[in-house]
């Protein structure tokens, strides 16, 4: 009975490297262990990222459906992934609104700016001492108002700006290059050190707001951690690969069903590697559908949801 | 040592009960009693600094809660409560274990004093057997059983329960007294806690605390609250 | 419509109107099977009944809803007759600019449109449901009709459509003469192309790390072609194509122009990313020479009445005689 | 105490009409009470179907966030609106794929279908007993597939076909012309007797599982009827008005912030009325912002969106 | 005439007691008694009809549960469970009226009959003045006697209540009791409740039953079994 965790941990773990393995010398191009251009340039950023981004947003969604006890919680409910989103659709579609100084900020930059005024909304609302149930609710008309501002971007913006954003907005690991995989790697540090703030306090809360305090938890302080964290998560990875929100979502608890605990210095890890798996996954898949040209995101649903869904189906006792 | 003075405790601003003061030392063991909605519950939330005061001052060792860091509170404090808990795939050794949060590493990492204070505690509940169980699938006195540890495993200077007794059957109450006697005694800490059940507790707790159903809150031995006659009045027996 | 046609325009180039003149009015089919559309132009009183929909020879206040379907107006020198149009800011003629032109709603909203009291209104449509929505909003006496442009392909054929628009305002004779000077003029510069070398052409750039590209059937693939380019990475697809990266890298043919879709105003992005390296020493191009204060881009809207310009400016890209000074195409340095 | 429902519900009512009136007098074409053709056929199927189909949405939201305790649940939860849509997407794109005499099914027949299909997946999944989380996140799956079902096929199609779908899925209360207003108010109609099915039942489920059986509720069969319910409805109005979510999700948050009660049938009509004041207002913004070409969505979220937050967070001690 | 034979009871189709036979006529008054985790609540519900039987039948009237609607057994069978009710903005008079459920037309529209049941049960279990109150902002013992007014009204011939005196006060357990027995001897209720409080229930059952902790079940007189001393055996006392 004590072992399961590990066990599972371990071959959640294996499973991510098999799948790194396949990735760096099967392509598009087929079997190729030589073409260092294309071992470096190409495969090695895709697999960094589905790796760390995958990682990343299935622990935000970890985090987020904990502190909610929501089992809908994921990247985009607070409206963080919008936020970010919408700092990109100006980056992108800006050249049009924008002076000609600020084009000139990344996307990465703007995604992390929209993600903030989100953030700080969201703090201001936390500092409010509003109830979960406010916040989830507040976050939703956040989220809502956000991604309408975005259509109404789209819509007065020229069709090959909008073409980048719609683009960009089908999510995808591949958008990054060699030259950008530091930055991406040095956010997802930054990313997994505040994620190691959070186990122990996230395993108090679980027991509900008046024990967690009754064990020495600033609880005000957790929850502003908490979304601080989430948003960071988010935000650094909608900036490199646009909005991803399936894994998010279904990532932790398909870890949580394999593992059987609730101590999330468990569950943590074990949900970034099945985050990790599932975008390693779509990648994999990504190869042999290449002439159907699909997004990420459509592949996660595709493929992704219905193996998911049967594999639920099945273990359906534990739900 | 905790202390308030002329403290109200309500909801929403409207105070429930007003004008409290009293003690509450190490080693001390008191039962406090009053009919349904009176506001125990929400007094030993607000002394325990869970629930926010409308009025008035609580100091814990002369400094005012106020001033006192949630971390430094928890590692005097404890509390079980009446709330239920809904966690998921928790299990009974998980969920003792974080009683013991505040005095663990960063990560949560268990010495081995924190393993001898459970394992303790674990030991006078009796619920050895429960530790590998889901938190869920207990039945209601096992539940409470593991929150009394949790508590307990707090090694609190003081220990404030909500109807500790709910849920529990004969032997266990007994037990459960006892054990509260021996911790008060020999761990010096000091307990609060609110009961319906008089004839269990009358010989064990050194002080009953009373609340009337006008709000006033009547301090006394068990004896002399017998005699005063107060407790006959105020539950009509 | 028992009565007898006179003549039939049958267009040479596009597959999806055909206008059949009669003595008091004119018939227009247009649509692609099977939902093709039939509908009469005429003025004055009519000696015959007719259950197909009226509509005016003479538009006075025409709206219309892609910048396809406003560049014969500046052909016939006519633009002060656009009153609505579904995104202004996307014009880039400046001569709309000085006018008072409606911006009208995206899902055309009927009670908007009516009161413009429009002679004509000019959308773009393919399909059942679209064809519906104008039976709907003709019922409401709104005179719309669907221009099929896009679903061309040859740019010609793209030119031709003018010919249609023009029907609504009595100028269909004129408009198929100037129709008949462009198509000459392509073709003079598509045979003088037939002289040059062929040159490897290579379209498009990399989008979220895939490389997206024309079509090898689309309207840019038969410039380039016309334009005596040879296509790399050629499908047999109208839409845009997203190919793998590592099929990229791994073509061997030398490309000898590059022209980008995006809207880069130097190379410094495209030295930014070494995915490019490859093709870093190809002289890359972009079609945003043109662009309005919003950004929008007249390629897409003289562009489509002047085929002739645009494959002098591809065949001047390709071929570097300097006979011909780009119109929308420019070098990215 | 006791009247604050009464007067919240005629209040709603009151608002409801007010707009209703407004929006009857006063369009795009100004102040106009003459024009029968602008009155009847322009301005009247839109009122009519705004109130309906904001009622209906903001119904259906109600019973899924009753039923799955969960303040996230909308008309998109459990894939019904996808499978409308999807339904949709192949009546309008179809005609690349489909044999001819298969695209002559009407748009609303197919969104029917669509959602049906959905509908027999979650009806067998509650066959099978699931509990409600798990039906949740099996349902977010459905979604999942079928939303990525669609993009794929918007990626496979002709762009100008993929053009018509978009704009329905931007949604509109305005498609329907005089002569679907029957059929429509036909749907609405069964759709309200459906919605009278509920309250008691609802409110019995309010208190739990258990006490519900106890008081005589069939679960299994409620569940059904309770899916059966929110797919008729949402389906009726997706395949009429395209895919409208914030209505949905805000209308029951809002109806019970000012009604403060939770009698079922007291919360829905007030909810009812929301949803149309909502839908109504939407359109009443359409008017001034025509030029910008705002969809009801964006309009709801941009407008809509920050009133009810400011609202909310107001009222924030009661939520 | 509620009777079952060789019932099983568990959960997932693991048996917690099996075995179990017994009636319970309309009048009776038993308190069910046992050790913690031993499955009196378990038991209860699946005697309600709330929770499957792993084996045996369960019948009503000597009608099998599994061939009568959920409909008709609301009308014969009430519960009062130890589940918490999360309900936002549910009123007092709103949930007690709900138990009239069963009796209402299709919209739950009370009748004179209806509201006399309410109001009865509600002056016997003292509670008018919480009426209009919400149910989330009451004390842990008013919420009791709630659910076990909603119950009540109910007027169910037969009552399982789960530790009914949980939370409540000294006074309001002796009304319960009272209470309790008024309705199975006036209104030939058939009551079966678990309880931890064996003063306070032996002088007014009319049986125990004993869940012992080898799953067996003793059913006797209060006299009887404290006689057999199987009380005491079970509980150490
Ligand atoms: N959901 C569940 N799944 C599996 N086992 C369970 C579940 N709930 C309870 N149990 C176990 O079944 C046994 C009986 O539980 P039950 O709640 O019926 O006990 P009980 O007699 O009511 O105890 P108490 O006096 O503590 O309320 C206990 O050992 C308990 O741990
Ligand atoms: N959240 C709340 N908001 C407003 N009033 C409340 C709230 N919770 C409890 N009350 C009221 O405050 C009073 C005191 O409640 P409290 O729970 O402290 O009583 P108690 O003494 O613990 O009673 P019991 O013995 O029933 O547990 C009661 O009248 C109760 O109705
Ligand atoms: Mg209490
Ligand atoms: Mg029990």
């Amino acid at each position: 009975m004590n072992t399961r965790p590990t066990i599972a941990l371990l071959s959640f773990l294996a499973i991510t490297i098999l799948l790194s393995a396949i990735l760096f010398v099967y392509g598009e191009a087929g079997f190729n262990t030589q073409d260092q251009l294309i071992l470096w340039q190409l495969r090695f950023p895709k697999i960094m990222v589905a790796l760390l981004a995958g990682g990343m947003l299935a622990s935000s969604g970890l985090l987020l459906q904990v502190f909610f006890q929501n089992p809908l919680a994921g990247p985009d409910l607070l409206g963080i992934n919008a936020g970010a989103c919408l700092g990109v659709a100006f980056a992108i579609m800006g050249a049009s609104f924008l002076p000609v100084e600020w084009q000139g900020i990344g996307q990465a930059l703007m995604a992390m700016a929209g993600a903030l005024s989100v953030f700080f909304l969201l703090a201001f609302l936390v500092q409010k001492n509003l109830s979960r149930i406010s916040l989830i609710i507040l976050g939703l008309l956040i989220a809502s108002f956000t991604s309408s501002f975005i259509s109404v971007l789209v819509n007065m913006t020229p069709s090959l700006q909008v073409k980048n954003f719609l683009v960009w907005s089908m999510g995808s690991f591949q958008g990054l290059t060699i030259e950008d995989v530091p930055y991406f790697c040095g956010l997802a540090a930054l990313g997994i050190v505040f994620l190691a703030l959070m186990p122990k306090k996230l395993n108090q809360f679980i027991i509900g707001e008046n024990y967690a305090r009754s064990m020495g938890m600033n609880v005000q302080a957790f929850k502003f951690l908490l979304i601080l964290v989430c948003s960071f998560l988010v935000a650094s990875v909608t900036a490199y690969c646009g909005p991803i929100g399936f894994i998010g979502i279904i990532a932790p608890h398909l870890a949580r069903i394999f593992i059987k605990r609730s101590d999330i210095r468990l569950v943590m890890p074990a949900v970034f590697l099945v985050g990790s798996s599932l975008a390693l996954f779509t990648e994999l898949i990504l190869i042999f559908t290449s002439e159907y040209s699909l997004a990420t995101n459509s592949i996660l649903g595709l493929i992704g949801a219905p193996v998911i869904a049967l594999y639920l189906y099945k273990e359906r006792r534990v739900l | 040592m905790i202390t308030f003075k002329n403290l109200s405790v309500g909801f929403d601003n409207k105070s429930i009960l007003a004008n409290l003061s009293g003690e509450l030392k190490r080693g001390d063991l008191i039962a406090l009693m009053g009919i349904n909605g009176v506001g125990k519950s929400c007094f030993l939330k607000t002394i325990s600094g869970l629930h926010p005061a409308i009025d008035g001052d609580i100091n814990l060792n002369e400094r005012s809660f106020t001033r006192i860091t949630p971390a430094e509170i928890a590692k005097k404090l404890a509390v079980v409560l009446t709330d239920k808990i809904h966690a998921d795939f928790l299990r009974v050794h998980e969920l003792i274990a974080l009683g013991r949060s505040p005095y663990t590493n960063f990560w949560g990492d268990f010495l081995e004093e924190d393993g001898q204070a459970v394992e303790e505690i674990v030991g006078l509940l009796n619920i050895k057997d429960l530790n590998q169980r889901l938190f869920s699938d207990l039945s209601d006195g096992q539940k409470q059983k593991v929150l009394l540890a949790r508590a307990l495993v707090q090694t609190p200077d003081y220990l404030f329960l909500d109807e500790p007794t709910t849920y529990l059957d004969i032997p266990s109450k007994i037990e459960l007294m006892k054990l509260l006697k021996f911790v008060s005694r020999e761990k010096h800490t000091g307990i609060l806690f609110s009961t319906h059940d008089l004839s269990l507790i009358e010989k064990e707790v050194d002080q009953i605390w009373l609340i009337d159903s006008a709000g006033v809150l009547h301090k006394k031995s068990p004896d002399e609250m017998n005699r005063s006659g107060l407790l006959a009045k105020n539950f009509n027996i | 419509e028992s009565q007898k046609v006179i003549k039939t325009y049958t267009p040479r180039y596009a597959q999806y109107f055909k206008i059949h003149y009669y003595d008091q009015f004119k018939i227009v089919e247009s649509g692609k099977k099977p939902i093709v559309d039939r509908f009469m132009v005429a003025d004055g009183p009519l000696n015959c009944t007719s259950s197909l929909f009226k509509f005016t020879a003479n538009t006075k206040r025409f709206i219309a809803t892609s910048t396809t379907h406003v560049s014969f107006l500046s052909v016939l020198n006519m633009e002060n007759r656009l009153v609505g149009f579904q995104g202004i800011n996307y014009l880039y003629n400046s001569k709309f600019q000085g006018q008072k032109i409606q911006d009208i709603h995206y899902q055309m909203n009927a009670e908007e449109l009516l009161s413009l009291s429009p002679d004509l209104v000019m959308a773009y449509s393919a399909n059942l449901a679209g064809q519906k929505r104008i039976n709907e909003l003709r019922k409401l006496k709104i005179p719309v009709v669907f221009n099929y442009d896009f679903e061309e392909v040859h740019p010609l054929a793209r030119a031709e459509w003018m010919i249609f628009s023009a029907v609504f305002f009595n100028q269909d004779s004129i408009m198929q003469k100037y129709f008949t000077k462009i198509e000459s003029s392509y073709n003079d510069l598509k045979k003088q192309a037939l002289a040059f070398k062929k040159k490897n052409v290579l379209v498009g750039d990399i989008q979220n790390g895939k490389w997206t590209t024309c079509g090898g059937e689309s309207d840019l693939a038969i410039l380039i072609r016309d334009a005596g380019g040879n296509l790399l990475l050629k499908s047999t697809s109208r839409e845009t194509q997203t190919i793998s990266l590592e099929k990229v890298l791994k073509i061997t043919e030398k490309a000898d122009v590059w022209l980008t879709q995006n809207t880069w105003e130097n190379l410094v992005p495209l030295s930014k990313d070494s995915r490019y390296k490859k093709f870093t020493s190809v002289p890359a191009y972009n079609n945003t020479r043109l662009l309005n204060k919003s950004g929008f881009n007249d390629y897409w809207e003289r562009g489509v009445s002047r085929p002739d310009l645009l494959l002098a400016d591809i065949s001047e890209v390709i071929h570097k005689n300097g006979s011909h000074s780009l119109t929308w195409y420019k070098e990215l340095k």
